[in-house]
This record gives C-alpha cells, sequence and structure tokens, in this order.
C-alpha cells in the first residue's frame, strides 16, 4: 500500500503517554485525511498539546504507533520527523531570543537549504546560490503573513498577534505537508481570529493538510472540516464540528465544567 | 589490626569533613540551583576568623568555633544578596550564577590571603582539644572525634529540617519549582536566606574544624575541601544530606586506604575518575532521588 | 620612536598572552554557543599543549606543523569525550567537564613519558605575536564563516530552544558534536600556543585556573556573537597589567569585582548583537508614542521561555 | 626583527666604547653615578608567598646596603623594580617581558620554582638581560651568559646531616615521608636513603604525600606502625609541618630529622614546642652563622622588620649583592652585556651571610653546612645529639 493510495495521510493507533503515574493521553487514536483542515478539540488540560508534542516526537509515546504517510514516526527523533514534512507552531509562542525576523523564518527553511553545512561554511558558488533561494523563499513567506516590512526587526520585539504570524511564517520555511497548529489563536481578537482562519484555508487550498488544535469550539466550527474531542487523554467524539458538539458527552465535558467556552 | 582501625577512624575523620563542607554545597545546588565555587571561601574565612580571635582576642575554642560559623554563614548571606539575588528572575541559568561564583572566589581568597599575608597559621596546641583519647585498642585525636560528632549532628539536623518542618518542606520545593513554593505560603526569600545561611555556616563549621585538626589555616583550606567536597556531593546524589554524609565518609575512607596500600598518586585518581563515573553512569548519585533534575 | 618600541616590546607578552587566551576563549565558544556548558576545552588544550610539546622537542617538528597536529590530537579527544557526554544533562555535562580537568592533572603527573610529570616540559620553540595573530585570524575566520552560514543559524536556534529547533529539522545532536570538534580542535590549537608562550608546560598549565578565566573571559566578552570570547580574552588579561601599574595589591580583586559587575549590570557580556535591536525596537517604540499612531504592545523576552513540557 | 637589530646596535656601540674606555682608561674605575633599576619578579602572593616575602625582604636589605656603602661603585645605587608573579609563570612571563624590554632595567632576579625559572630564563637569553635565579633548585639552570643561579644545588647538605646522624643516633629502622609531586624534594630524600641505608639501618616505610595535603592522620599512623626510631621528612614547606604535627600528636616521640623549610620564624610561630629538636641542615641561621657579613645583615634585617631573617632572606639578600658584585667591575656606563659577562666570571660573591659562597659557571656550589635545630624558647642552636 503506497501512500498516496488513500486518503490518509495521518494516524495514532492506540497511542498511550505517561508521566510518571499520570496518564495524558490514554489508547487514542485519531486520523487526519490529506488536504483537509482537522481541529482537535477539548478542555483544558485534555492532552492536547501533549498529542502535539508526541506526532512531533518532543515525547516519546509509552505505547501504541503513530504512522505518518504509513510510515511510523513515533521511534523518530523529532528533527527526523520534521524532515518528513511535519511542521508546527506553539502554543506560547517560541521564538528564538536574540533573532530577526527574517532569521526567525530562514530556521525554518533549514530543512530545505539544499547544501550541506560545509559547503555552506565554505561560502561555494552553489552553497551562496541556496541561501539566496531561501532568504527570498523566507521573505515571501513573510509577505504571506504581513510581516515583510518587519524582515529586520528583533523578533521578541514585536506584538504577541505578530509573533503568532511570524511562528507560522516560520513553520511553513520547511515546505511541510503537514502543518501542526497549537492554538493559533490564543489570546487573539475576533478580527485577528478570522485572518488567522483565511491564512488557514488559503494554506488548506494550496494543498497543505492541517491539524488545528483549538480551545474554542465556534472557531473549529468555522474553520475545520472534520475533528477530534478528547478529554483527559481520552477520545470523547470524532466526525463534523456540528457532529461532535452535538455529542452527549462532548456536551458534558463542556457544559459540565464551562458553559462559555463553547461560545455558543 | 590496630593500624587498621586507626586507618578507618582517621578515613572516617577525614570524610567528615568533606561531608560536612558538601552538605551545605549540595543543599545550594538543589535548593537555589547554583554551582557556587566560592562555598570554598567561606571555609577558609571561617577558620581565619576563629583563628583571630583566639590569637588576638584569646576566646576559647568553642567560642572561635561559634565564631568562624556565624562568620562562614554571614558572608555566604552576603555573597548571596549581592552576587546571586539580582541574578534571579532573570534567565540566565546555571551559567550566571556561576561565574558570579567565580568572582566572589577570587575576591574572598584574594582577600583571606592579604589577612593571613598569604601565610599558613595554626591554633597554639594548647588552646584546643590535641590531645588523644585513649580506647583501649585504639587512640584516636580528640579533635576526629569532634569532626565525626560535628558532621553527624548537621547532617542529622539538617536532613530533619528538610524533612519534617514546614521550612523544609518549602526548601524543598524551591528545588523542584519555585512557583509551587511560592504557592506553599513560605516566604521565598526567607528560604533563599536560610539556605545560603546553613550552607555559609556547615562549610564554616568544617573550616575551623579541619583548620585546628590538620593545624593549616590558610586561605587555601577551602580549595582542597571544595574539590573533594564536590565529589562527596556528586556520589552521595544532589538533594539528598544523608547521601552527602554518606559518601563523604566513604570518600575519606577510601582515600585513607588507597594512599596506604595503593599509592598517594593514585588517591586523588580514585576519587575524581569515581566523580565522573557518577556523573556519567548515575548521574543522581547513590541516594539522589529518580526525577531530581535541575531545570 | 624607541619610546614607541619600547611600549610595544613591554606589553608584547601581554598582547601574546591576550591571543592566546582569546583562542581558549573561543573553544569555550564554540560549545557554549550551543548551549553547553563544558570546561573540556581545557582536557583538549592539555591534549594540545603536550602533543606540541613533544612534537617541537622530541621529534624537531617545526612551529606550523606541531600546531597542526595539535589541533587535530584535540578535535580527536573531542570526538571521544563528545560521544560520552553529549547524552548527559547540561548542569551534570558541566561537572563532569569539571571532573575530567581533576582527572586529566592526575593523568598528567602520573604519565612523565608523554607530559614529563612533575617535571612539566621545556618548549624549545616561542611563537612570535605575529604568528599568535595569524592563528587567532584564522581561527576567527573559521568563526565569521560558521556565523555566516546554516550552522550559524541552526546553532543559534538550538541555544535558544534545542526542543523548537528539532521540530524545524535542526538535530540539536549533530550541532553540538560539530561544536564539541570545533571546540576540541580550536582547544588543542590553544594549548599549542600557551606552550609556545609560556615554554614550559605542566600539569599546572592546564588546570581549573585557565578554566575560570577562559569561561570568565566568554562571558565578559559575551558569548552570543564569536567576537565576544576575543573581547573578553583581552580585557581579562589586560587587566592585571594595567591594576598591577596602578595599584599592585589589588589586582586579583580588581579582576573578581570586574567579572562581578558585568554579570549584575551586562549579564550578555560587552558584546551582544541582540541590545541593538531592543534599542532600535526601543527607539521605534518612542517614535511612534511621538506620532501618536498606535503603540506597540511587545513582549520582549517572552517568547522563548517555554519548555516542552505540556 | 627590529628588536634584535637595535640589542645589536647597543652591542657593538657597547664594544667600541668598552674598548676606546680601555685604551683611555687602563685602571678599574667604577661605573657612572647614577641610579641603576634591577627588576624582581617575586612571589609576593599566592601557594608560597610566605617564603617569597622573605626572599623580596632580604633583596631590599641588601639594596640599602649596598646603596647606604657604595658596594656597587661610587655614588652608584639600586632601585628594586617589583613585580608580584603570584607564583604564576604565566604572569611571571609577562614581567619578565616587560622588564627585558624595559632599557632602564640593568639587571633581573626571579623564582623560587624551578617552572618558572624555566619559563623566565628563554625570555632572558633572547633579551640579553641578566637574571640572577633565587630559590629554584633545579640543575642547570643557568645559560652562559645571561641566567646564573645564586642556589646551590641540594644534596652535600643532607648527605652530610645524613652521616652525622647515622653515626651518632645509629638508627635501626627508619621511615621516609617523600613528596609524591616534588622531584627536588623526592631526590634529597633519595640521597638521605642511600647514605642511611649504607650506615646498616633499615628502611621500614616510604611514605608518599602531595603538596596540597593538608590531612597527614592516614599517613602518620602509617608510619608509626612500622615503629621506627628515626622518621625522615622530606617535603615541600605545608607537609612538612603537618606531617611533623601529626607525628608528634599521635604520640611519636622518636627522632624526626627535615629540611631547611622549618627554619623560618614564622614556622615557630606556628608550630611552637611541636618542633623542637627536629634537626635540619642550611647554610645560614641567626643565632648561629657568626661571620661578619652575616651579623651585619641579621642586624639590618632585624632594625628592617622587627624579625630574624631566614635563609630564604639571605639568598634574596645575596642574589642582589651578586648584582651589585658585578656591576662594580664595571666602568662607564655599563651595559647588560657587560654585566652579565662578570657576573659570569665571578668565583664567589663577597658579601654573602654564608661565611663563602663559591661560583662556578654562573651555579653556586654548595657552601658551609650547619646542622641545627629550634630550642623552646624560639632560638635556632647547632644541633646536639640528644
Amino acid at each position: 500500500m503506497t501512500s498516496s493510495d488513500t486518503p490518509v495521510l495521518h494516524e495514532l493507533r492506540n497511542v498511550v503517554k505517561r508521566f510518571g503515574g499520570v496518564t495524558a493521553v490514554n489508547d487514542l487514536s485519531m486520523t487526519v485525511n490529506r488536504g483537509t483542515v482537522h481541529g482537535l478539540i477539548g478542555p483544558n488540560g485534555a492532552g492536547k498539546t501533549t498529542v502535539i508534542n508526541l506526532i512531533t516526537g518532543l515525547f516519546d509515546v509509552s505505547s501504541g504507533s503513530i504512522l505518518f504517510q504509513g510510515q511510523r514516526t513515533d521511534t523518530l527523533e523529532p528533527h527526523r520527523i520534521a524532515a518528513l514534512g511535519i511542521s508546527r507552531t506553539y502554543q506560547n509562542v517560541r521564538l528564538f531570543s536574540g533573532m530577526s525576523v527574517l532569521e526567525q523564518v530562514l530556521t525554518g527553511c533549514y530543512l530545505g537549504r539544499g547544501t550541506s553545512l560545509f559547503a555552506s561554511f565554505l561560502g561555494t558558488p552553489d552553497a551562496r546560490r541556496k541561501w539566496k533561494a531561501s532568504r527570498e523563499t523566507a521573505m515571501h513567506l513573510l509577505e504571506r503573513v504581513g510581516m515583510a516590512d518587519r524582515a529586520g526587526e528583533l523578533a521578541e520585539t514585536l506584538s504577541y498577534g505578530e509573533q503568532r504570524r511570524i511562528e507560522i511564517a516560520r513553520a511553513l520555511g520547511s515546505d511541510p505537508k503537514m502543518l501542526l497548529l497549537d492554538e493559533p489563536t490564543a489570546g487573539m481578537n475576533h478580527a485577528e481570529a478570522s485572518e488567522i482562519g483565511k491564512l488557514v484555508h488559503e494554506l488548506r487550498d494550496s494543498g497543505l493538510t492541517i491539524l488545528m488544535v483549538e480551545h474554542n469550539i465556534s472557531l473549529v466550527t468555522e474553520f475545520c472540516e472534520t475533528c477530534t474531542v478528547i478529554n483527559f487523554g481520552q477520545l470523547l467524539a470524532e466526525g463534523t464540528p456540528r457532529t461532535c458538539i452535538d455529542n452527549p458527552d462532548v456536551q458534558t465535558a463542556y457544559f459540565g465544567k464551562k458553559r462559555d467556552a463553547l461560545g455558543l | 589490626m590496630t593500624l587498621f582501625l586507626e586507618q578507618l577512624v582517621n578515613g572516617i575523620s577525614l570524610g567528615s569533613l568533606y561531608a560536612l563542607f558538601g552538605i551545605g554545597f549540595g543543599l545550594v545546588f538543589a535548593t537555589l540551583g547554583v554551582l557556587n565555587v566560592a562555598h570554598g571561601a567561606y571555609a577558609s574565612w571561617a577558620a581565619i576568623l576563629g583563628y583571630f580571635s583566639v590569637d588576638y582576642f584569646g576566646v576559647p575554642f568553642p567560642a572561635a568555633v561559634a565564631i568562624g560559623v556565624l562568620g562562614g554563614g554571614l558572608i555566604a548571606v552576603t555573597v548571596d544578596q549581592i552576587g546571586f539575588q539580582p541574578l534571579r528572575g532573570r534567565k540566565t541559568g546555571m551559567l550566571g550564577a556561576l561565574i558570579t561564583s567565580i568572582a566572589f572566589l577570587i575576591i574572598l581568597d584574594s582577600l583571606a590571603g592579604m589577612a593571613t599575608n598569604h601565610q599558613s597559621w595554626a591554633f597554639p596546641s594548647s588552646s584546643f582539644p590535641s590531645g588523644m583519647v585513649d580506647l583501649g585498642l585504639i587512640r584516636i585525636p580528640e579533635m576526629q572525634i569532634i569532626i565525626i560528632v560535628a558532621t553527624l549532628v548537621c547532617g542529622g539536623g539538617i536532613y530533619a529540617l528538610i524533612q519534617k518542618t514546614g521550612i523544609g518542606a518549602a526548601m524543598r520545593a524551591v528545588g523542584w519549582n519555585a512557583e509551587a513554593a511560592a504557592l506553599s505560603g513560605v516566604n521565598p526569600r526567607i528560604v533563599i536566606l536560610l539556605t545560603a545561611f546553613l550552607a555559609g555556616a556547615t562549610s564554616g563549621l568544617a573550616g575551623v574544624l579541619g583548620g585546628a585538626a590538620t593545624s593549616n589555616i590558610s586561605y587555601m583550606l577551602g580549595e582542597g575541601l571544595l574539590l573533594k567536597g564536590f565529589a562527596a556531593v556528586v556520589v552521595g546524589g544532589f538533594d539528598d544530606v544523608r547521601g552527602t554524609v554518606i559518601a563523604g565518609i566513604l570518600l575519606g575512607i577510601c582515600e585513607v586506604f588507597v594512599a596506604q596500600y595503593l599509592s598517594t598518586t593514585y588517591r586523588d585518581g580514585f576519587t575524581y575518575v569515581l566523580l565522573l563515573t557518577f556523573l556519567v553512569a548515575r548521574p543522581r548519585g547513590l541516594f539522589g532521588s529518580r526525577d531530581f533534575m535541575r531545570a | 620612536m624607541e619610546a614607541l618600541l619600547d611600549f610595544w616590546y613591554a606589553y608584547s607578552a601581554t598582547l601574546a598572552f591576550g591571543l592566546v587566551n582569546s583562542l581558549f576563549a573561543l573553544s569555550m565558544y564554540s560549545v557554549l554557543s550551543a548551549g553547553i556548558l563544558s570546561f573540556t576545552t581545557v582536557v583538549f588544550a592539555a591534549v594540545g599543549g603536550f602533543a606540541a610539546a613533544q612534537m617541537m622537542g622530541t621529534f624537531g617538528l617545526p612551529l606550523w606543523l606541531a600546531v597542526v597536529i595539535a589541533g587535530l590530537l584535540g578535535g580527536l579527544a573531542s570526538a571521544i569525550i563528545a560521544a560520552l557526554f553529549l547524552k548527559l544533562e547540561t548542569h551534570w555535562m558541566a561537572l563532569a567537564s569539571l571532573a575530567l580537568i581533576l582527572i586529566s592533572r592526575v593523568v598528567v603527573l602520573n604519565t612523565p613519558s608523554l607530559t614529563g610529570g612533575v617535571m612539566g616540559m621545556v618548549v624549545p620553540v616561542r611563537a612570535s605575536v605575529l604568528e599568535l595573530a595569524v592563528l587567532l585570524a584564522i581561527v576567527s575566520l573559521v568563526f565569521f564563516r560558521l556565523h555566516k552560514s546554516w550552522y550559524g543559524l541552526a546553532i543559534r536556534a538550538v541555544r535558544e530552544d534545542a526542543a523548537a529547533a528539532s521540530t524545524m529539522g535542526v538535530s540539536a545532536r549533530q550541532i553540538q558534536m560539530i561544536a564539541f570538534l570545533i571546540s576540541g580542535v580550536v582547544g588543542g590549537l590553544a594549548g599549542a600556543a600557551m606552550a609556545t608562550t609560556l615554554q614550559y608546560i605542566s600539569a599546572d598549565t592546564f588546570y581549573l585556573g585557565v578554566a575560570f578565566t577562559m569561561i570568565a573571559s566568554t562571558v565578559l566578552g559575551g558569548s552570543f556573537f564569536w567576537f565576544g570570547p576575543i573581547v573578553g580574552a583581552f580585557v581579562f588579561t589586560a587587566l592585571p597589567t594595567i591594576t598591577q601599574a596602578v595599584l599592585p595589591e589589588i589586582q586579583d580583586i580588581a579582576k573578581g569585582v570586574v567579572l562581578l559587575v558585568i554579570m549584575i549590570y551586562l549579564p550578555r557580556g560587552l558584546i551582544d548583537p541582540r541590545a541593538r535591536g531592543l534599542r532600535k525596537a526601543a527607539r521605534q517604540r518612542q517614535q511612534s508614542a511621538l506620532n501618536g499612531s498606535d503603540a506597540v504592545e511587545a513582549r520582549p523576552g517572552s517568547s522563548t521561555a517555554g519548555h516542552a513540557h505540556d | 626583527m627590529n628588536m634584535l637589530e637595535t640589542s645589536k646596535r647597543t652591542l657593538l656601540s657597547a664594544v667600541y666604547m668598552a674598548v676606546a674606555l680601555g685604551i683611555a682608561a687602563p685602571a678599574h674605575a667604577d661605573p657612572d653615578a647614577g641610579e641603576y633599576r634591577i627588576g624582581m619578579i617575586s612571589d609576593d602572593s599566592g601557594p608560597i608567598a610566605s617564603a617569597g616575602q622573605s626572599y623580596h625582604q632580604g633583596a631590599d636589605i641588601a639594596v640599602a646596603e649596598i646603596n647606604s656603602k657604595g658596594l656597587a661603585g661610587e655614588g652608584v645605587t639600586l632601585a628594586l623594580d617589583i613585580k608580584d608573579s603570584g607564583s604564576d609563570a604565566a604572569r611571571a612571563v609577562q614581567a619578565m617581558t616587560q622588564f627585558g624590554s624595559d632599557r632602564g632595567i640593568l639587571a633581573t632576579t626571579c623564582c623560587i620554582l624551578s617552572a618558572i625559572a624555566a619559563a623566565v630564563s628563554p625570555i632572558a637569553m633572547s633579551n640579553e638581560v641578566p637574571l640572577v635565579i633565587y630559590g629554584a633548585t633545579r640543575a642547570s639552570l643557568p645559560q652562559e651568559p645571561y641566567v646564573t643561579s645564586v642556589v646551590a644545588l641540594p644534596g652535600p647538605q643532607e648527605v652530610a646531616m645524613s652521616e652525622r646522624l647515622a653515626a651518632e643516633l645509629k638508627p635501626q629502622k627508619v621511615a621516609y615521608f617523600l613528596s609524591g609531586d616534588n622531584d627536588i624534594f623526592k631526590a634529597r630524600a633519595m640521597a638521605m636513603k642511600e647514605v642511611i641505608e649504607k650506615s646498616g639501618a633499615a628502611t621500614v616505610a616510604e611514605i608518599s604525600t602531595l603538596s596540597a595535603d593538608t590531612d597527614f592522620t592516614g599517613p602518620a599512623t602509617q608510619g608509626i606502625a612500622t615503629d621506627p626510631d628515626l622518621i625522615v621528612v622530606m617535603t615541600t614547606q605545608q607537609p612538612t609541618v603537618g606531617i611533623i604535627t601529626a607525628l608528634r600528636q599521635r604520640g611519636y616521640e622518636g627522632t624526626i630529622v627535615t629540611s631547611e623549610v622549618l627554619s623560618p620564624p614564622a614556622i615557630f610561630k606556628k608550630s611552637g614546642e611541636t618542633i623542637t629538636g627536629i634537626p635540619f641542615a642550611l647554610s645560614f641561621q641567626p643565632g648561629v652563622s657568626d661571620s661578619e657579613a652575616a651579623v651585619a645583615f641579621i642586624d639590618a634585617y632585624k632594625a628592617q622588620y622587627n624579625a630574624l631573617p631566614d635563609v630564604y632572606a639571605a639568598q634574596g639578600y645575596m642574589a642582589i649583592q651578586f648584582i651589585a658584585q658585578g656591576l662594580k667591575t664595571l666602568s662607564g656606563k655599563p651595559t647588560r652585556q657587560d654585566l652579565a659577562k662578570a657576573m659570569w666570571g665571578t668565583s664567589d660573591i663577597a658579601v654573602n651571610p654564608y661565611g663563602g659562597q663559591p661560583m662556578e659557571s654562573g651555579q653556586a656550589r654548595t657552601p658551609n653546612t650547619l646542622i641545627v635545630n629550634w630550642t623552646k624558647d624560639g632560638e635556632v642552636k647547632l644541633w646536639e645529639k640528644p
């Protein structure tokens, strides 16, 4: 079975993650189809970011397996997973201190640099050409997120919303097949969030698959085609956003605790 | 047999000094996250202050010990407040505090060198318990008994303080997570000051007692203690006072016997190889807790 | 003219030690800039120093050949040590590297056939200031190119946030391994430079004193750009010479006080590229506030505080 | 490089001048009146500062005496330019380079540690400045013509002392405390062992200690357990005092013999009774040395520092006297080259507190040997069989 035969791009199979005595993710299975925007939702502390960390290899799974394009990734190191084409942003923006906006995105282009570290050190003509190309890619990505005019500035001096956009540009630098967005609209007002939504749809239309962690269900119904709801690390519901919200378990999980989280 | 037993006591006494010194070093590392290379300077200064108080003011030995201990503690608190306090809350990690402590090592050692005229002094043998105790089979110097008892008392006391009291719980909490410590309701400032003082005071006690027992009061006294105390802490496990005491004593015994039966030149090598082995193969030490990692 | 020449010769030794200490500091910087606090430079320098001394003394090799061999052996030593150390958590690596310095001193003392043991070794060749300057220039060029290359970008990312960098495809292990190798080669060169400047080396030449000096130089000058350690090394080398001329009693204390003041008021060192960006941003904020336009909401420094935890 | 050419020029002009002067004034004349600076790299701080300060003070006394008595010539005065090395080789090398390139410095003196002496000697040679080594005892340090040493090589004194001890005490079982990291002290101990073993005494223990050690309870216990009737302690100063203290505290009452490291008054102030009666050999000791020069030196030192000079002070004193003596033989404007040649050719140091100090090829030969010990009242007297 070659990977392009099936609509499934990414899959979690019975994944368990324990920290000491605490089970953060419990027997979770989940599939993400090619070219879709998939939402991963759940109340606070449901284990959403843990799932993202498991997918990107920052955490090792305790048991179960993770497959990307049919290939197991749960035993790979994070940089190998990134090389397969999975890229991500962080819930609490993690840009590199001391780097300019352009440098942040250039770092994101590391995988697509097309030259060896040694050639780049020597500054061979080819390496120079490739470097210039990467720079252009980075500038282009910055234009896409509307940050091109801030390219020379120190990223950490920009506003939170701007930093989030830079982070998305950085994540796109490696030309990924799948993009994981961890609460991309946290701390944004509705107008800013809509802009992100527009960007997400543009990216999907250009062929990217997106897995988006969201806390706010109303945004999920707006952005996502399919979604998975988890609570206490366990699967609660899956399907279209609508069917998920109508699921009684999801209702209890949300309404039982925090009614306004639905925003309905 | 007599030789063996006497050497054993020598080793225990030597190791007790390492342990006594190491307790504070480990405490500061585990609680405050500072790898404090100036810890040895506290011992030197305590010994020097104790010696001066005997030499110039003729105070009795117990008072000299008290002065040294108090002095060591106060210097440690001063160093902490001048040097380490401004770094807290900044993202300088271990490096910042290490550099500051190197700065204090240079400053305190230089000042100690000036104070002693760069010479080595000794408590007059009449001013401290320099006799021998006859235990039938073996004879032991009085100072060795004092050192061993002092280490056990200090080690036990500090262990009880950390494990059984509210402030001890707060100290442990600071080591794990400063925010959790704030939640426990104890003022973190008090925890910091207390930890620094205890560390300086125990280092000072090791300095005065060691200085008296070895007839060597000098500005370099702390340096030797620092390297061996460091080894004791690593082998014992950073966050466990019991581990430090046991590892320190074991190290002392090993040193004495390696020197006697193998060679002096291998003695230090033995200690340091043991140190490296533990760092690489078992970083939590003999008794350290499994999950302890300074973040 | 004579006076100028005299001045040059009087301080040529200080200059020479400044150059040597710069190499030590750059070796330290190489690993520090990958987020690793390791003092193993001293061990690499011991390997390089004694190797160079043997090459020139016993085998009569010329200076530059001996220096190159010293660098290679330093690199070899670093490969072995890195393989052992890179799996350690950072704090433990710092401690392990200190332990390794203590051990290597014992080894040096107990292998007289290689190192002269307690007698130490006399080095028959002295490197001129010019030769040392050329060596530092070559090493500086390497660091300059590294900084400008993909490696430079990757190592900054690894240092600031290794986990985030790894999700961008940067292998922290690979970068840190390269950093260690560079540190080893430069450390070996530093050892050879020290040997040919002092013309006498022993176990004490490569011990804790030089470890403290090089870390202090690196932090003083700034460990965020390769030029920082060089500046720091020169300041730290010249300081005692200057204070000796003014107030000889306090030369050591002055060193400590300078270090302390820097740590408290300039914790990122004298050379800090980030400070320029921050100043620029501050200026812009002021400007926009004056223009009455919408103020930029900045959260400096907060963006990188996260950890790889949920 | 330029430096070399400059100094070649000076050398040439010096030769011309010397020739010219030689023709004009065949009779001996003093050097030109004026102040000449001597660079001294001291050990005023650092691990061996206690000895270092003695050398420094001895040198100061010599300068005062030379200047007041005109020992270096009519109207010729010396001034010491001190740079403290803290016993750090790198600092010593920097200091030596500065002295070497400072034209105002006529000669230099340095170094207790052989390691540092080895490091600064090549600089003295390449800068063509006379260097008088005091303190450092390694063989073959002098280099013609610039580097000379006023320190006699160790050995003969130990041998003399060992012969006397073996003859008078007739020890049967001897234990040796050696230095594991100081080859010179180790060699001295071995020289003694050879003599003592030849007299028929058995070696019951050889216990090695390190210079940085402070705890000697283990070694002392080990030594006493072999029940020796003579213990030889041949290590650097701190360990020597520590070992003797530990031996006595543990109740060893037999004879201990050691080296001149025990001689400084500060050691008696520190250790008092513990070290009384322990013989050691040296060449100079206040209260024993009674030559005119020795008495003058002791009086001057006492007047200046309100303390008695030790053997280290005597060496520092002699280093400067040696330079002054060389200087006195020159005439006109003295150059470093002429001074070095004059000093290299000196066959004995005239003003010395030893009662004679022969020199040979820039190297001091062993002067007289005094075997002394501390008494209870804090005086040093010739040792007598107890």
